[in-house]
């Protein structure tokens, strides 16, 4: 089972405050329709976000892959992070 | 008001335009005589990206008329390099990475080059302060500085 | 990743000279205004004089009956768009990036676009803007953050809703959102602290000062297919944005890549574009619309003014027990500003078991607020540094000692999450520590100010083709524009994975129709991400060459192998063949498959966090206030530096705009809501003479996302500046400042007040 | 935003024909480093426009330290600074004239266009008022010669009747044992207008005691101030710390200065008494070892 933390914000506004979940999931997008139907409307606000996978921040996740030992943190959306 | 027709010189050829009296040298430079290495950058002498010199004196092309250059001669960052060989001021900035963007460099090397025929052996702090008036918001000006006093340093010795 | 481990490499970490630079020392160089079409014309802007009005009318048939008026369009030209965030919108409210574009009912902002003209001269097409009768009814308006916040400040949209509040709000506010994000518990931890600091601070908002202002060409030809010249740090983004905000197909547009005199941010989003297509579209001529220095100041997009609360507690030997901070960010006339990110990275150097992060935006009546190096995260780390320098003296503690004992490190886990892998916070702050600075003895009215800064870096979409000519010799191209040296990156990675000489490959910024999509350039993604993409494409390359040569060889394309720009005998059952270079290969192509063509298209995860620590000394004028910086020392992980001396440069740079910043940098706006410094005259940039060399060391950590070690080098340059030039200030003159900019005439009523 | 007549002519009488017959708006351009902005902005829109840079007797630096220095309106900043025997006579007139802008501004900048641009902060007239400078201006009824702190009158306002503009500027001969200042505070080191300037300048007789001073701010007033009181606080005394505090304080009383986004009352108030206090010091070393 993979660990799955939610934002303080998410897990108050739609888990009744749990942000900790132990899934059994193969990919992000099974992950996000898990959470969904546990917590419905959490899907559309966490795709809008990025997500760290083994504490590796990916850009738009989608099908990548969670083993059942990894550890998963939905963030909010890094925007602007634009210079140079 | 209808143009008028000015006879100047232009990195040491004789040219014609016809110039709007409102149209600044920078304007002729870009518009009229498709010379784009003089950047604007503000339009009001503060960023130094459109220097050229005017019979010889550093100048910002923004803040001279068109119409005033009747007789004079300027000299733009066009004419720096002679033939296929650069400017050690260019070939300097090259090496030493003292551009990243590269828009407010041509106003540098003009600035940079008046600064060495003036004054052949600047201090530092007196290429800053010559250079003052050349913004550039990339490089944190220091490249820039090592590059003219490592020029001024070349320029001396080769003489 | 495979196969760089422990190489030694033969290009990447030199410092050749750029393959772009003759164009850029000789003025050849065309950036998005030197383009001049057959036939074009000039176009021009209108904008509102007001902070806050509504449009009662706008009459344009003046302008539209002087001679040589060509088009003229305002806010109903634009295609009305959905008001809100559908998916496939990748996050933007097309309706308020429309109408920030050109104002449609109401202007929310001194500067504000509420039409345009295309005529056949600039004077003519300036003389149609005083000929455009707009009738306004002003509103009362509101600038500061916090007055933004209050429930009785004039509202801005009456369709934004507070976001992350419980219960969800009925009523529109100005606050567009709240965020937070917590690690244990600060609250309870605090009881265990022998110090506590707590402070508030306000900053300004500041400008990214590139040197080039905005300019954009576009042309339209009657099939409607659309061509725009201009400058940006994304043209994918410029076409992307402009199809979607003109209703058109993306493969209608093409968008051409101009040199970019600047961006750190700023041009990561769309302002003029569509105005000028609009109006070539109506004129049937090309037209160029160039911003001047005054509409860049007020009609584009810079960074935030602030209002920040920060605690933190501390055990008598400096160990941080908890520390909270709340982040209240100023947004523009629209949402957009970067809380989220100011959150992340305000306590990034630091170790901490209980923090808790909360972030505002509210938007006010100031043009639309925009990304700035590393956005959000400068002023969040002068918070947190300034309370941190605070805490030091307090405790009577060396301000290094305290940052090297907390320092984040490898494992540490962040406020938003995750853990950090390999990181050179710590090797970054050994390196302050040990430099020779430390020993130089600093004079009265003299201070020595420390700050350390983290920005987690960003990947991304990239594309990149390798093609290989007859001789072979390289063209790699990319998509993703050139902003500080990157083509010198890219050729020198290509270089090393191709094993040629560098000076044999010539990199080129693709437009959109010749490569593939690049995401914008920022997040310092490109010689991470786009390089990361070039060195697959070169990879590509190589394997392609030793199937050929297989073939040639006969022999299983595992017994050929590659090195040194050479295809070998892998052992000895490849036979004894002799070496083939990739010039002998390429000469062969026609003979083996035909064209070498590599090509690469990924969307890079593994970004590296940078780490960058700052040291400084200053004098303060006690009777004036001016404030002298001394000497500055910056190191940073860069992971593997490709080119030093660009790397170099974007810290030299970051530290530049990062003094600025802490000194001088302020939007002023008058009682009337207008600003009163839309110029370089009063807008203060460093210039030359206020800046000491700036001594940038560079750190090789390697990112273990990255196949060469690459980190993103371009963004936490200018965090810790503003900490640390606080921080010296501060100890010179032994008072606190919490607002910036730290004015001379601010430091000196801070001086005589503490008398 | 119509064009305008430009007009380049070559003798003074030219120019003040073509000034004094112009329909409407006539501005004189010198350097040019204001005007031009002021173009751009559409702040100013003249019906013509007369350089006076073709003029000879505005481009010439004439005179010597003993008789008096005349320097033609429409000289720049730089052939001011290039000026030895003007530089070692007067260098605090120079500074003042050297501080504005940048080196490229320099190339065009001149004393008479910072004068009649008449801006409170102009940092070339301090220097000049200090001086005892008389302004040459000529007219339609011919020339006449008024102090420097005589022209501006208000912030862009000066007392030129139309027709009238400034050929030249007169040093009053310079006695042994003086020597001038200007300083100014900027935020930046370059490239900023003055929050505060001060200009001294004074003469020391054999015993080193001041025998002559005058002390002009500005920046800190509509127009530039000539602060007496400050100027009494120096002669009779060695220009010694008392004096000097009392010169400091005499500058910041004289203050009306009003806060803008550049300074508060406050700062120029206290800063002109701190720059006034350098400057005079500065003057008195210089005077010291100009023997």
């Amino acid at each position: 089972m993979a660990r799955i933390v939610l934002s303080d914000e998410f897990g108050r506004q739609f888990a009744g405050g749990q942000t900790h979940f132990d899934l059994d999931v193969k990919n992000v997008r099974q992950l996000v329709r898990t959470l969904d139907d546990m917590f419905p409307g959490i899907g559309e606000q966490l795709e809008a976000g990025a997500i760290a996978i083994d504490n590796e921040i990916i850009p738009d996740p989608w099908l990548n892959p969670i083993q059942p030992n990894s550890e998963v943190f939905f963030l909010p959306a890094i925007k602007g992070g634009r210079g140079e | 008001m209808s143009k008028l027709h000015i006879s100047a010189t232009v990195n040491g050829e004789a040219v014609e335009y016809l110039c709007d009296p409102k149209q600044t040298l920078l304007d002729v430079l870009r518009d009229e005589l498709n010379l784009t290495g003089s950047k604007e950058g503000c339009s009001s002498g503060d960023c130094g990206a459109c220097s050229v010199t005017l019979d010889g004196r550093l100048v910002c092309s923004c803040l001279v008329l068109g119409v005033e250059m009747q007789g004079r001669s300027v000299e733009t960052i066009e004419n720096m390099a002679s033939g296929e060989e650069l400017h050690p001021l260019q070939q300097k900035f090259l090496e030493a990475a003292a551009l990243q963007c590269g828009f407010c460099t041509p106003g540098f090397l003009v600035a940079a080059k008046a600064l060495l025929e003036k004054n052949p052996n600047p201090t530092e702090t007196e290429a800053r302060y010559w250079l003052a008036g050349n913004l550039c918001r990339c490089t944190g000006y220091d490249k820039i500085i090592r590059a003219v006093l490592e020029t001024a340093a070349d320029m001396r010795g080769s003489k | 990743m495979a196969g760089y481990e422990g190489k030694t490499f033969k290009w990447v970490g030199t410092r050749p000279i750029r393959p772009d630079g003759v164009d850029k020392v000789t003025g050849r160089a065309n950036y998005g205004a030197d383009m001049n079409l057959p036939g074009q014309l000039t176009g021009r802007i209108l904008r509102s004089p007001h902070a806050h009005a509504k449009i009662v009318s706008i009459d344009t048939s003046k302008a539209e009956k002087l001679t040589g008026v060509k088009a003229v369009i305002t806010g109903k030209d634009f295609p009305d768009m959905h008001n809100g965030v559908m998916p496939g919108d990748e996050g933007v409210n097309f309706h308020h990036l429309s109408s920030n574009i050109m104002a449609k009912h109401k202007v929310l902002y001194d500067g504000h676009a509420v039409a345009a003209v295309a005529a056949t001269s600039a004077a003519i097409a300036e003389e149609a803007l005083s000929l455009i009768d707009v009738k306004y009814e002003i509103l009362p308006h509101v600038i500061d953050v916090d007055l933004s916040m209050q429930p009785d400040a004039p509202l801005l949209h009456d369709d934004i809703f507070t976001s992350g509040v419980n219960p969800k709000p009925e009523k529109p506010s100005n606050v567009v959102q709240r965020i937070q994000m917590q690690l244990g518990d600060p609250d309870a931890a605090f009881k265990d602290a022998d110090v506590i600091v707590e402070r508030s601070f306000k900053t300004k908002a500041v400008h990214q000062g590139y040197i080039e202002p905005h300019a954009a060409v576009a042309e339209w030809s009657e099939d409607g297919q659309c061509r725009i010249w201009c400058s940006s740090q994304g043209h994918f983004m410029i076409r992307t944005l402009t199809a979607r905000l003109l209703k058109m197909e993306a493969a209608q547009i093409r968008v051409m890549p101009a040199e970019i005199g600047g961006g750190f941010g700023g041009k990561t989003i769309i302002f003029i574009e569509p105005t000028a297509v609009l109006l070539a579209r109506k004129a049937k001529r090309p037209v160029r619309v160039v911003m001047s220095r005054d509409e860049v100041f007020r009609g584009s997009g810079p960074a935030p003014a602030t209002s920040i609360d920060v605690k933190i507690g501390a055990k008598k030997d400096g160990t941080l027990v908890a520390a909270t901070g709340e982040f209240r960010y100023q947004a523009g006339a629209f949402p957009g500003s970067p809380v989220g990110p100011a959150c992340m990275a305000a306590f990034g150097p630091y170790a901490l078991t209980h923090v808790r992060a909360t972030g505002y935006e509210a938007v006010t009546n100031r043009p639309l607020c925009y990304s700035y190096r590393a956005p959000g995260a400068p002023l969040s780390s002068f918070a947190v540094e300034s309370v941190l320098d605070e805490i030091a003296q307090k405790l009577d503690m060396d301000p290094m000692e305290i940052r090297i004992k907390n320092g984040s490190k490898e494992g540490t886990q962040m406020v938003y999450g995750p853990k950090l892998k390999a990181v050179g916070n710590l090797e970054c702050l050994k390196a302050i520590q040990s430099h020779p600075i430390n020993k130089i003895p600093l004079g009265p009215n003299q201070g020595r100010g420390l700050a350390a800064g983290f920005w987690f870096n960003l990947g991304g979409q990239s594309s990149a083709v390798v093609n290989i000519a007859e001789d072979g010799t390289a063209t790699i191209m990319t998509g993703s524009p050139d902003i500080g040296g990157s083509r010198a990156s890219m050729a020198l990675m290509a270089a090393e994975v191709l094993g040629i000489d560098y000076s044999k490959v010539r990199p080129i910024v693709g437009d959109t129709s010749a490569v593939g999509f690049c995401e914008i350039t920022h997040g310092s993604r490109v010689t991470f991400a786009t390089g990361m993409a070039i060195i697959q494409a070169s990879e590509d390359i190589v394997l392609q060459c030793r199937q050929r040569v297989a073939k040639m060889w006969e022999v299983d394309v595992d017994a050929v192998k590659w090195e040194d720009g050479h295809a070998l005998p892998a052992g000895a059952n490849a036979g004894d063949q002799k070496p083939l270079s990739l010039a002998q290969i390429a000469g062969k192509a026609a003979r083996t498959g035909g064209p070498l063509v590599g090509s690469a298209a990924i969307n890079a995860g593994g970004a590296g966090p940078a780490f960058g620590v700052h040291i400084c000394d200053v004098e303060v004028d006690p009777e004036t206030g001016h404030v002298t910086v001394l000497r500055y020392v910056a190191a940073q992980d860069a992971g593997k530096a490709i080119h030093p001396s660009y790397v170099e440069g974007q810290i030299q740079g970051g530290v530049a705009q990062g003094v600025g910043w802490a000194l001088n940098e302020e939007y002023i706006y008058g009682e009337d809501g207008r600003l009163q410094n839309s110029g370089f005259l009063d807008y203060r940039i460093p210039v030359a003479s206020d800046l000491p060399m700036i001594d940038a060391i560079i750190l090789e950590v390697p990112n273990p996302g990255h196949p060469f070690g690459v980190r993103g080098v371009g963004e936490v340059p200018i965090v810790p500046p503003l900490g640390a030039i606080a921080n010296a200030v501060a100890r010179a003159t032994g008072v606190r400042m919490t607002d910036l900019p730290l004015t001379p005439p601010k430091i000196l009523a801070a001086i005589d007040a503490a008398k | 935003m119509s064009g305008f007549q430009y007009e380049a002519p070559v003798s003074v009488d030219e120019a003040v024909g073509l000034l004094a017959g112009a329909k409407g708006l006539a501005k004189v351009l010198a350097g040019g480093t204001d005007l031009l902005v002021q173009l751009r902005t559409g702040a100013v829109q003249p019906d013509m426009v007369v350089d006076v840079k073709r003029i000879d007797e505005l481009r010439q630096i004439s005179g010597n330290a003993a008789s008096g220095f005349v320097i033609g309106a429409a000289v720049s900043g730089s052939e001011i600074g290039e000026h030895a025997a003007l530089v070692k006579a007067w260098p605090g007139v120079v500074e003042g004239m050297e501080l504005i802008g940048s080196t490229q501004i320099q190339g065009r900048a001149t004393p008479g266009g910072n004068l009649c641009n008449a801006s409170p902060a102009g940092d070339c007239t301090p220097g000049l008022v200090a001086a005892g400078a008389i302004c040459v201006v000529a007219g339609p009824k011919g020339r006449r010669e008024i102090p420097v702190e005589q022209v501006p009158v208000g912030p862009g306002k000066t007392s030129l009747a139309k027709g009238e503009f400034v050929v030249a500027l007169k040093l009053p001969p310079r006695a042994k044992n003086s020597g001038d200042a200007y300083l100014r505070m900027i935020p930046r080191t370059e490239m900023d207008i003055a929050i505060v300037g001060a200009g001294v300048d004074l003469t020391l007789d054999a015993s080193g005691t001041c025998t002559h001073a005058r002390v002009a701010l500005g920046a800190v007033a509509p127009t530039v101030l000539l602060v007496d009181a400050a100027a009494k606080a120096l002669i009779g005394s060695k220009i010694d710390d008392a004096a000097l505090a009392k010169l400091a304080a005499a500058a910041s009383a004289a203050c009306k200065p009003i806060s803008d986004k550049r300074g508060t009352i406050e700062y120029r108030t206290k800063v002109a008494g701190v720059l006034a206090r350098r400057a005079a010091v500065i003057a008195r070393d210089r005077a010291r070892s100009n023997g």
